[in-house]
């Protein structure tokens, strides 16, 4: 019981130290200098040919992220398949 | 989970799929519009979800089988590791079909334009893979929760680790 | 007007959720909470990348002209982020169904066959 | 081109291209999916060898992922990658020279181990896809990249720990393990956007060049820290270890021993390469070195009360990686202090880089020695076990090896980077020593408990049965084996040729950072 | 604090290490000829000496368990070891309670 | 006008969020969870997002709400122990 007050105090805590770190971000809609992000818009359809700059950024320039989040729903299916798998020896 | 009275079926039907058609076009079109695999993926993955709300998880399961859908996802993901291999020439994940003709391989204006479906090289490509991928993994994950939410077996220790 | 309002949403989306995790006893609310806090993770990834009075960021639909696009970046990591948290729940409600048939119960006072 | 270029790409694609194989090769039976089980490993494996050679002849190695155009010259003279770019310094190529070796191992043991069961298949599919985690992140010059491979490995052993869901202890650990373990992947992935709000940047070396500090910067750190520590296991954070470590088939703990030294590696990445130049005040590394001594004294304290081998020995990783953590916090301390890095800094640095050489080898072997009684056994319990010794006399003495590696006895490595952490902390304060060697005394101790229970006493009428265990379990343990006793026999050659180009490679700030811009600078980097 | 500490012979030397165990081994088998020469294997010589009693067959009866080793110890740290115990409670969402109270506290060393 | 709209989306988004972790019936809580995917969406929406919007929509408010019922009708109607024994 006594750990849990102790729970609390620390969520308060925590929620300062992120409601701090997020007094000292840049203010709502307002970013502060931009260069990848207007590099990206100015040459998605340069380079890689695609008018969704977002799409273009999936594939293209971070496209080895996307195979690692397709790689992250691969291992959650075959999880939840060895999970619920037949059972029985080979 | 039974499945339900004749007219819902038949709306959930017929609504599956339109939004099957949708999530393909929302998958082809990922490099000009707003979508891509992901989500297209996912749509056509909830069309599933409807069939099996409106039939219930046997007849499904009758339906398809559980291998064809691992098939689908292993060959999704296969698909986009070897688009990204083939980039070797240069560097793994090099967009080596954009605006170099071809299917793919069309080339834009720069500027806001209506653009055209053959154009971004291997994002298409991409896309569509992912999209493959997409709508095995969700759809795998669907079923075997369906089935396993109703065990036909009950639980034993049978195979627990090598207990004599 | 708006201020930093959405930033204040996403911190008291953090605190609640946080709580919900600690102090929540029933595995299926754990989850929910868990779900809340990848809510709020990518509500302020996106927030991050808003410009005020910015167009989407596809040159099919940027009308005519206006080139002043809301950044791109975030939006790419928070479609990563939404399909790795759906990987997590399904996991997690996976796990959480099976514990169910081997313990019986959802709560967590009674998952505890180990300990110390 | 040589094709030798790609290896950092290679290094990734192989595990990943054998994990989405790996489901189809149910339908050519037992043999072909064994095949490929051994085949991937030797192959990643061969290629960490080349890896780890080639940075150390060619110093980082940088590789970015999709071609041209990869960066932008901003006015300030300071160049952005855009595309995501893998870098290789010493101190990676250790790591995964390390986890690879330790993969190998754990594969070859669970070739043989988990032969009875069904659904192989798929649990070969995630034994590639958490190595490939593991190496992702200890490859990548990227933080999103870094979060996504965290995911990966992570998602991939709560599947694996999970295997056995016939036990409701092991899905219960699993579900621990992933509470806590997603909860720190979104505070990294929070501290991602803290960082990449404030620079528009998400890559390393560039990070590391402009960053200043403030208050985002301020909660970013604490956000990692804390999450990365957690992941590696330190005291109070440290509870989901045991359940898992314990809970898992012995071959993954193996390699989940290495995987929770990736997540050490993104800590002292972030420690020393990002945040290096606001270490000087004492604040994080006493941090560091405060969880270091809790994680070691708490560790072993719990481990030698515990009736159950594996968690025995999962109480004790805890404890090794307090051993860790406190050189390195030790060597953070004086980072900022050219004369105190000279005088004890170094030989820190260079203690907690041995130790996890060490650790993985020897908490490996370990981890399958204990399987290989369970296996043989059927029991976990240490009461109900006594007088394996005759059974299993090949199994016994490669647990001795192993046991006497950790407790740092003289004749083998355990003692070395012992030695080097007792030494460097006396010199920051004597009371660090003295926890580290009555940490050391503890596990001695707990060791000679398993040892004398297990294999010395009387022999039992229930074990008459019990058999040597088969030839590849034998192999996968020897493996390790080997591993330890080269490290013992020739202390020289790898504390000069393994250990100190990674210590190095941690200390100096400048030559991670400085590759990606003299990369960017020639327009090379491949 | 800032003094140096070495322990003189630098970090490790193995072959010093090899030549005290050659030195110790030859000093054990030394000793052990010392013994008597009269000893067989298999006769009554050694055999389990059970304070008189009948030995029992299976080793089951014989053995100490491994929750007895270190009895003492664990008795004389009683108050410490319930304490630590009590600690791990098992409960899932204490887990997650300790990582955020750690994150707490290390803000705030951090940010005071 | 197109703020007190923004401002009432983010309201929603906290009350349902509440409403989530606050109600004790599980199917209570799920609806508002979907709930609050379906508005976090919106928001996305309204943050010129429209890709991450149809993925938290699609993904969020629908696939994940799916998967959330048929964990709950997996894990049956007795959900909790008796209230005020701790």
């Amino acid at each position: 019981m006594k750990a849990r007050i102790f729970f609390l105090i620390s969520i308060l805590v925590v929620g300062g130290l992120l409601w701090s770190g997020l007094q000292a971000v840049h203010p709502f809609g307002l970013p502060n200098g931009t260069p990848m992000d207007d590099y990206f818009i100015a040459n998605a359809q340069g380079e890689a040919a695609a008018n969704n700059v977002v799409t273009s950024i999936v594939f293209d320039y971070r496209g080895f992220d996307t195979l690692g989040e397709g790689a992250v729903l691969f291992t959650a299916v075959i999880s939840v398949a060895a999970l619920f798998r037949k059972r029985g020896h080979n | 989970m039974n499945p339900l009275s004749v007219v819902a079926r038949t709306v959930c039907n017929l609504f599956a799929w339109f939004l099957a058609i949708f999530g393909i076009y929302v998958i082809v079109h990922g490099h000009l519009t707003p979508g891509g695999g992901f989500q297209g993926g996912a749509v056509v993955a909830t069309f599933m979800a409807f069939l099996l709300v409106a039939h219930g998880g046997e007849k499904m399961q009758s339906w398809v089988r559980k291998d064809r859908f691992t098939l689908m996802e292993c060959f999704g993901l296969t698909l986009f590791i070897s688009a990204g291999l083939l980039g070797m020439s240069k560097t793994f994940f090099f967009n080596f079909l954009a605006k170099a003709g071809g299917v793919f391989g069309g080339v834009l204006p720069i500027g806001p334009n209506a653009g055209a479906l053959n154009t971004s090289g291997t994002i298409a490509l991409m896309n569509l893979s992912v999209g493959i991928e997409v709508v095995g993994g969700l759809s795998m994950i669907l079923l075997y929760m369906f089935s396993a939410a109703h065990p036909q077996e009950p639980m034993g220790r049978e195979e627990s680790g090598h207990d004599r | 007007m708006i201020g930093n309002f959405p930033y204040l949403v996403v911190g008291i989306l953090f605190v609640m959720g946080f709580i919900g995790l600690v102090f929540e006893r029933n595995l299926v609310k754990i989850a929910i909470a868990m779900s809340v806090i990848e809510a709020a993770t990518n509500l302020f990834i996106i927030t991050l990348g808003y410009r005020t009075g910015g167009s989407i960021p596809v040159w099919t639909m940027a009308g005519g002209g206006s080139s002043r696009m809301v950044l791109p970046t975030p939006q790419a990591l928070t479609l990563t982020a939404i399909v790795i948290g759906l990987a997590t729940t399904a996991l997690m409600l996976s796990f959480i169904m099976m514990i169910y048939r081997h313990y019986g119960s959802l709560d967590v006072r009674d998952i505890r066959r180990l300990r110390g | 081109m040589n094709w030798l270029d790609h290896l950092p790409a290679l290094m990734l694609a192989v595990p990943l291209f054998g994990a989405f194989i790996a489901p189809l090769t149910a339908w050519g039976g037992k043999g072909l999916r064994n095949a490929w089980f051994l085949l991937v490993s030797v192959v990643f494996s061969v290629l960490a060898i080349l890896l780890w050679s080639r940075v150390g002849a060619a110093g980082p190695l940088i590789y970015v992922m999709g071609g041209q155009g990869w960066n932008i010259a901003l006015p300030s003279g300071i160049s952005i990658p855009v595309r995501i770019l893998m870098e290789i310094d010493a101190f990676s190529a250790f790591m995964v020279l390390l986890g690879a070796v330790a993969s190998l191992a754990g594969a070859v043991f669970s070739v043989a181990y988990m032969d009875r069961f069904s659904g192989m298949e798929k649990f070969v599919a995630l034994y590639f896809l958490m190595v490939t985690g593991m190496f992702g992140m200890e490859v990548t010059g990227d933080f999103f990249n870094f979060f996504v491979f965290l995911e990966i490995s992570s998602v991939a052993s709560f599947g694996l720990v999970a295997f056995w869901r016939d036990r409701g202890e092991a899905l219960e650990a699993a579900f621990k393990y992933m509470l806590v373990s997603s909860l720190g992947a979104m505070m990294v992935l929070l501290a991602v956007a803290f960082l990449y709000s404030r620079y528009n940047v998400v890559n390393m070396a560039t990070l590391g060049k402009v960053i200043e500090w403030g208050m985002v910067e301020k909660t970013a750190l604490v956000l990692f820290l804390t999450a990365l520590a957690m992941k590696c296991g330190s005291v109070p954070m440290h509870m989901w270890m045991p359940d898992a470590y314990a809970e898992a088939p012995a071959g993954v703990t193996c390699a989940l021993i290495a995987v929770s030294q990736a997540s050490l590696y993104g800590l002292f990445r972030v420690c020393f390469t990002i945040y290096g130049a606001f270490m000087g005040s004492p604040v994080i590394p006493w941090v560091i070195i405060i969880l270091g001594i809790l994680s070691m004294f708490i560790g072993v304290s719990m481990a030698v009360i515990q009736k159950e081998v594996g968690r025995l020995i999962a109480y004790h990783s805890v404890s090794q990686v307090g051993y860790m953590l406190l050189g390195f916090g030790v060597g953070l301390l004086a980072l900022g202090d050219a004369r105190a890095m000279a005088d004890y800094g170094f030989t820190a640095l260079k203690g907690g880089v041995f130790h996890i050489v060490n650790y993985t080898m020897y908490k490996g072997l370990l981890f399958l020695a204990a399987g290989a009684l369970f296996y043989a056994t059927g029991s976990r319990n240490l009461n109900e076990m006594g007088g394996l010794a005759r059974r299993m006399p090949k199994t016994m003495v490669l647990f001795m090896i192993a046991a006497a590696a950790i407790a740092g006895l003289p004749p083998f490595n355990g003692f070395v980077s012992k030695l080097l952490i007792y030494e460097s902390s006396f010199a920051v304060h004597p009371i660090l020593a003295v926890f580290a060697m009555v940490t050391s005394v503890l596990t001695l101790a707990s060791f000679v408990k398993i040892f004398q229970t297990a294999f010395l006493g009387p022999e039992l009428k229930k074990f008459a049965g019990v058999k040597e265990v088969p030839g590849a379990m034998l192999v996968g343990m020897t493996v390790l084996a080997v591993a330890i006793i080269g490290l013992s026999l020739f202390p020289t050659w790898s504390l000069n040729n393994l250990v100190e180009p990674a210590a190095k490679a941690l200390m100096d700030q400048t030559s991670y950072i400085g590759a990606v811009f003299a990369a960017a600078a020639t327009g090379g980097g491949l | 604090m800032w003094t140096k500490v070495l322990t003189g012979f630098g970090y490790w030397d193995v072959y010093s290490w090899l030549a005290f165990f050659v030195i110790a081994g030859g000093m054990v088998f030394f000793i052990r000829s010392l013994g008597r020469k009269d000893y067989r294997q298999g006769t009554e010589q050694d055999e389990i000496f059970y304070g008189s009693n009948p030995v029992p067959e299976d080793g089951e009866d014989l053995k100490v368990p491994a929750s007895s080793a270190y009895w003492g110890y664990t008795q004389a740290l009683k108050p410490f070891y319930e304490g630590l115990v009590g600690l791990h409670t098992g409960l899932a969402t204490d887990y997650a309670g300790w990582y955020i109270l750690v994150t707490a506290f290390v803000a705030l060393l951090i940010l005071v | 006008m197109i703020e007190i709209l923004h401002l009432s989306i983010l309201a929603t988004i906290l009350i349902s969020g509440f409403l989530a972790l606050w109600f004790r019936n599980l199917l209570s809580s799920v609806i508002s969870l979907s709930v609050l995917s379906l508005f976090v969406s919106l928001e996305f929406f309204y943050m010129q997002a429209p890709d991450v919007a149809i993925a938290e929509a699609g993904i969020g408010a629908g696939l994940s709400t799916a998967i959330y019922i048929v964990a709950l009708r997996a894990v049956g109607k007795k959900q909790f122990r008796k209230e005020g024994e701790h």
